[in-house]
């Protein structure tokens, strides 16, 4: 693949906060690209950094080191026709559907909003839109005249969906959409992003913490600790063959089946990290040498994964 | 068979507001013996975190129970004076919060708050009490434990703070422990580290175990029995095993065919079932079945009838029209 | 330390908030028109008027004026009273017993009623002391202080002729103004008191208190209480300067020696000096009683202190 | 007006009637006023009201010191003190609410700026700021009206950036900012509607304030000059004749006051519960 087909691309990207001596890594070093149409998920657990990068890749949050590009150009040197391009083809859903959407606004201004912004189509033809975008995310017609609070949680998040998808972006950054509904109503909201997808050809970053979903919906999975991408590669491969010790204890946490030993310690304090490889202290296979150098990301069965010994596990 | 520790007969639970009296809880029927464990699995609205209020006789503004039995080692919990109670919940049955950043007072020292009920209950001196504390501390894997007896909630990380938690639950050696969706607030492998706790505890103290969640992998983990909630009642209680494998009721099958796996990962192509619709809010509970408007096996009774819970011997009971019809 | 940061950041907002106290009241003075023209009798020569000015500094530009008047200011010179021809700031600090007697008394019993009255009614919603509170809440944050005084003197020195209905100098002469005073800010107490114990006894922390079985006194005053007391706390200490510097009219009605009444009697002359000196004196109180609030509450409460 | 549970709110109900009944009033003042409130009578000075001995049925209210018609000038007093009050209030409202989300959306220089100086002014205890601006613009009903918008709008502003800095970290508005909105889009069509409830509960609880801070301004003699009709005024020239008995010019201007101010507080609580349940604007 070319640089040009990224639609995405993070080069070293450091985010901190605070002021000395108590700087969060946030994100620590993340170099990645998210490719056109493709879904890319991001796993970790909280403070690991995954929603940091979120909002950097939305343009909400500036790097604090380290390039993001959008289609190959430096955020921070788009012009002003290219940043408006970069607002078109990159959209947003989050966790909350009940922040998601402005409590004083009908559905039908909330969906028309980014139309509007952008001096698309004509008031009657972007109320077709919306009419026609609610119908691919299940809901009726009559949708369009409610305020939010007539919704529930699962209905808001579709509506949600359908607001991010009416410019028909290239790329949605999906974070932790699922997690806040209901267990009976995550399947329907997982099936609807996987059948728009189909047919808008959008690419994903679909970050959460729920690794079946993130392995279900997605075409590769990063897993993150404390700022730094630990594996990334094909979902198959991370999921069913994970390289990394973490990705390993991750993945044996969420199945229930697995008869593994309970993962040991906590994550250490984002604030000081512990020297080397960040995640040592809590590595059942750790070796001293493990404390001393950080791992860089290299190629590990068909993945990039970052430990010393990750064939030898 | 030895009597049960905990015998809950038709449990109805009403809140009163502005829609007028709403059912929270209806027909909720449960035995617990000593020791055992019992997962509660439902959604938003399923009524399963005011069954855990209902237990200890806790319930927030607005609530109240209308109906009903209840028995705790055979004394009649309705029937309990206000310092019985207190004394029942305190020292016989103990209640773990789902949110460890608020459910401990900011402005006491982890030592006063795990001492506690050993001075209000147990009569013990605070020193007495302190020395409990730290063994309590110590007993929650709680590392530098002496020093945590100083420390303020604040100081600690939510899975230590969730410790801290169980620590104090345990204090007077309670015989039931109520645990509400206490991993819900923790990430994945703190989770598994406080499951791994509550078990090990439950082996050494013998305490009975409700254990709230809507996570179905938390429950099977965890459980020996596991009941299942939808609308205020529970439609299927069995064996784990049994309920995880061999779902009987349509809402429990669909519940379960529609988690995603890890074994499908990475297949574009690939849907997961699903279950239609949205779960009922109270107050809005349909007729009959409360979950017929979603269910695809839906015949003639359903939605006019609600079904009583059928039971099929071997300590389970379904909650379905369907157990009638094909006989059991 | 974090701690470190916090309190000088705090301590710089104090300073510019003292820095545009005075330049706002500097400011609005000049709204006022020529102060010379009052402090000359009519008909001066423009001479006169011109070395007045002079002498004042008023034929500066305005930002050497300021910065005049805050170096003057720091070393405690507010200016001369054009009525009484002494500083206005010894007025002020000769006027403070009184206040603070007034005040003083007035705030006890506001507090210990307020704050009492609040906890009782928290904890049993509905009961009895809980309606009358409330009602004698809503009546005293309603009645204007000056009317209720009129009331009281028309009742106890007209009518039973049992108080003074003016003047100092006994107990007899504080009663009516004290309670006249203390009634809005004892309606206070108790409202801020009353919601913040319910707002603290709907928290997580007492709901596991009381399902720890305690008994309910301990949960009031152990769990719930001290979290309530904070914004509690914070409005009674600026209610105690508001006591001290704005009873104008309660002193104003009762003849009180106090800094209201000094005021009062600015206000009657124009005694444009004075009114700045109360203006600065109390404002510049409550600038330095909110920072000290701040620090101590990083003291009691380290959850602030992490959160910042 | 229906509570929590759906009953009739009887006090918030009779506190809008009252509230009603007062701003009509003070509209029909010159048709329902039974005398010009500012002519005076030499022969019917100091008469008490119709119910006492010596009233007159001419006076209902009976009369002042310089024989004025008591009832006529507490209908006009209305309209001064609700005019004052509404036009105070929604002049503090337009300023604070307008600065208070600049400073909280855009943050940064304008948010210190602003809120320096919000917190200098709020130092400032209101009265003692209000008798100062009033000594030095001097009297008159447009000067009380600027005076107390410029003592009350660090309320709005402060209260106001508080709701738009929790408004900012909700989603919706990060979804606009996604979406490309400009800022003043995001501040006009996603801010203010969220913080409109706020500023109308606040104003309805600062109407009372407000009018009494105005009645204490006439009574010390620097608010609503006479001979004006106002509240204030009444009660600061009745009181010499209070020393003597005659009670009507202090009770019943007070009363007027109370009644008002008690409607607007009963009103405002009424709405806060409505519309800020979770109470942060205590």
């Amino acid at each position: 693949m070319t640089e040009s087909q990224a639609m995405i691309g993070l080069d070293a990207v450091v985010k901190t906060y605070g002021r000395a001596p108590r700087i969060v890594h946030a994100v620590d070093g993340v170099s990645l690209r998210v490719d056109l149409g493709e879904t890319l998920g991001i796993v970790g657990e909280s403070g690991c950094g995954k929603s940091t990068l979120a909002r950097m890749m939305l343009g909400l949050e500036p790097p604090t080191s380290g390039v993001m590009r959008v289609s190959g150009t430096d955020l921070r040197a788009l012009d002003a026709g290219q940043r408006r391009r970069y607002r078109r083809e990159v959209q947003a859903v989050f966790q909350d559907p009940y922040s998601s959407l402005n409590p004083r606004m009908r559905i039908a201004s909330t969906l028309t909003e980014p139309l509007v912004v952008h001096r698309l189509y004509s008031a009657n033809e972007r109320r077709d839109r919306a009419r026609a975008i609610l119908e691919r995310v299940g809901l009726p017609d009559d949708t369009l005249s409610r305020y939010p609070h007539e919704f529930s949680g699962g209905q808001r998040q579709r509506i949600a969906i359908a607001r991010a998808l009416i410019l028909e972006p290239k790329l949605i950054v999906l974070d932790e959409p699922i997690s806040a509904l209901d267990v009976s109503i995550r399947a329907q909201v997982l099936n609807i992003l996987a059948d728009l997808r189909d047919a808008f050809g959008t690419g994903y970053v679909f970050i959460a913490h729920d690794l079946a979903a993130v392995a279900t919906i997605s075409d590769r999975i990063a897993v993150m600790y404390l700022g730094r991408i630990v594996e990334i590669g094909a979902a198959k491969d991370v999921a069913h063959d994970p390289a990394h010790p973490y990705t390993r204890m991750l993945f044996a946490a969420a199945d229930p089946t697995a008869g593994t030993l309970p993962p040991q310690g906590e994550p250490p304090s984002p604030i000081t990290p512990p020297a080397g490889c960040h995640f040592h202290s809590r590595c059942p296979f750790a070796r001293p040498d493990c404390a001393a150098q950080a791992p860089a990301l290299r190629e590990v069965h068909g993945r990039l994964a970052a430990c010393h010994y990750a064939e030898s596990l | 068979m030895t009597a049960p520790l905990l015998e809950i007969e038709d449990l109805a639970v009403d809140a009163t507001g502005s829609a007028g009296t709403v059912r929270i809880l209806d027909g909720v029927s449960i035995g617990l013996g000593e020791g055992e464990t019992l997962g509660v699995v439902g959604e938003s609205g399923s009524g399963k975190s005011t069954l855990a209020a209902a237990i200890p006789r806790l319930l927030g503004p607005g609530l109240a129970i209308s109906a009903g039995r209840m028995r705790l080692a055979g004394e009649d919990v309705m029937a309990m004076t206000p310092a019985r109670l207190r004394r029942m919940r305190g020292a016989e049955v103990a209640t773990i919060l789902q949110d460890p950043l608020h459910s401990l007072t900011p402005w006491l020292r982890i030592g006063t708050q795990v001492a506690e009920p050993a001075v209000v209950h147990d009569r013990l001196s605070w020193k007495a009490a302190q020395a409990r504390a730290l063994d309590l501390l110590r007993g929650v894997w709680i590392p530098e434990p002496e020093r945590r007896l100083r420390s303020y909630p604040h100081e600690m990380s939510g899975g230590m703070r969730q410790r801290v938690a169980g620590a104090v639950a345990l204090s007077c050696a309670p015989r039931l422990l109520i645990a509400d969706e206490p991993t819900t607030a923790l990430d994945p492998t703190i989770q598994l580290q406080y499951l791994d706790l509550l078990k090990s505890l439950q082996r050494e103290h013998g305490f009975a175990l409700i254990l709230i969640t809507h996570d179905l992998g938390v429950v099977a983990r965890t459980c020996q029995r596991v009941g299942v909630m939808y609308g205020g009642r529970f439609v299927e209680i069995g064996t784990t095993a049994e309920v995880m494998e061999r779902p009987r009721h349509p809402y429990t099958r669909g519940l379960i065919a529609s988690m995603p796996r890890l074994r499908s990962a990475g297949s574009r192509s690939d849907r997961l079932a699903i279950i239609p619709g949205q779960p009922p809010v109270p107050g809005q509970m349909p007729p009959g079945c409360r979950f017929h408007p979603r269910c695809a096996q839906r015949f003639e009774p359903c939605d006019r009838d609600s079904p009583p819970a059928f039971d099929l011997g071997s300590d389970r009971r379904v909650a379905c029209w369907l157990e009638r019809a094909f006989g059991t | 330390m974090p701690g470190g940061r916090f309190f000088l950041r705090r301590l710089v907002y104090a300073a510019i908030s003292l820095a545009i106290l005075a330049l706002t009241v500097l400011a609005f003075s000049k709204v006022g028109g020529d102060p010379v023209t009052m402090m000359l009798e009519p008909g001066a020569s423009q001479a006169d008027i011109d070395a007045l000015r002079q002498r004042l500094g008023l034929d500066l530009p305005f930002w050497a004026q300021y910065l005049k008047f805050m170096q003057n200011a720091v070393t405690g010179d507010l200016g001369t009273s054009i009525y009484y021809g002494q500083s206005a700031v010894g007025l002020y600090f000769d006027r403070l017993p009184a206040s603070l007697l007034l005040a003083g008394t007035a705030f006890a019993w506001s507090v210990l009623l307020g704050i009492g009255v609040g906890v009782t009614a928290a904890a049993r919603p509905g009961c009895v002391l809980d309606r009358v509170g409330a009602v004698l809440a809503l009546i005293g944050m309603s009645m204007p202080a000056f009317w209720f005084g009129m009331l009281l003197i028309m009742f106890f020195s007209v009518h039973l002729r049992w108080l003074p209905s003016s003047g100092s100098g006994s107990w007899r002469h504080l009663v009516m103004p004290a309670i006249s005073l203390g009634w809005y800010f004892a309606a206070s107490h108790l409202r801020l008191t009353r919601s913040a114990m319910l707002e603290s006894l709907q928290s997580d922390y007492v709901r596991l208190a009381r399902l720890k079985g305690m008994p309910e006194w301990r949960v009031i005053l152990r769990h719930a209480l001290p979290g309530a007391l904070i914004p509690v706390v914070t409005l009674a200490a600026i209610n105690f300067v508001l006591m001290v510097n704005a009873a104008v009219v309660i002193e104003t009605i009762y003849a009180w020696p106090g800094i209201g009444r000094l005021l009062y009697e600015a206000i009657s002359f124009r005694d444009i000096p004075v009114i700045q000196a109360v203006v600065l004196m109390s404002g510049s109180m409550i600038v330095l009683l909110n920072l000290a609030t701040d620090l101590l509450y990083v003291a009691i409460d380290p959850r602030i202190r992490h959160a910042e | 007006m229906r509570n929590r549970f759906g009953e009739l709110d009887l006090a918030a109900t009779a506190a809008a009637l009252l509230l009603l009944l007062f701003a009509v009033l003070a509209m029909l003042a010159p048709l329902v006023a039974p005398h010009d409130p500012t002519a005076s009578s030499l022969s019917a000075r100091l008469l008490p009201p119709v119910w006492s001995e010596g009233g007159q049925s001419t006076y209902l209210l009976g009369t002042d010191q310089l024989g004025r018609d008591v009832l006529s000038r507490l209908i006009y007093g209305a309209r001064v003190s609700l005019t004052v009050g509404v036009a105070a209030v929604l002049m503090a409202g337009a300023i604070g609410t307008a600065l208070g989300i600049t400073a909280g959306y855009l943050g940064g220089f304008a948010d210190q700026i602003i809120m320096r100086v919000v917190d200098a002014w709020m130092a400032m205890p209101s009265l003692v700021f209000a008798i100062f601006l009033a000594a030095m613009v001097g009297q008159s009903a447009i000067n009380v009206v600027l005076i107390l918008g410029l003592v009350y709008w660090t309320r709005y502003a402060r209260l106001v950036r508080g709701e738009v800095l929790s408004l900012r970290e909700r989603d919706f508005v990060k979804l606009a900012v996604v979406t490309g909105a400009s800022s003043l889009r995001i501040m006009v069509r996603h801010i203010l509607p969220n913080v409109v409830n706020t500023t109308v509960v606040l104003a309805t609880l600062m109407l009372g304030v407000v009018i009494v801070t105005e009645a204490s301004l006439s009574f010390l003699g620097v608010g609503v000059p006479p001979p004006n009709p106002a509240w204030g005024l009444m009660l600061a020239d009745g009181k010499q004749a209070m020393m003597v008995g005659k009670w009507w010019l202090t009770v019943l201007p007070g009363a007027c006051i109370l009644l008002t101010v008690m409607s607007a507080s009963i009103l405002g609580d009424y709405m806060r519960d409505r519309f800020d349940p979770k109470g942060k604007m205590r």
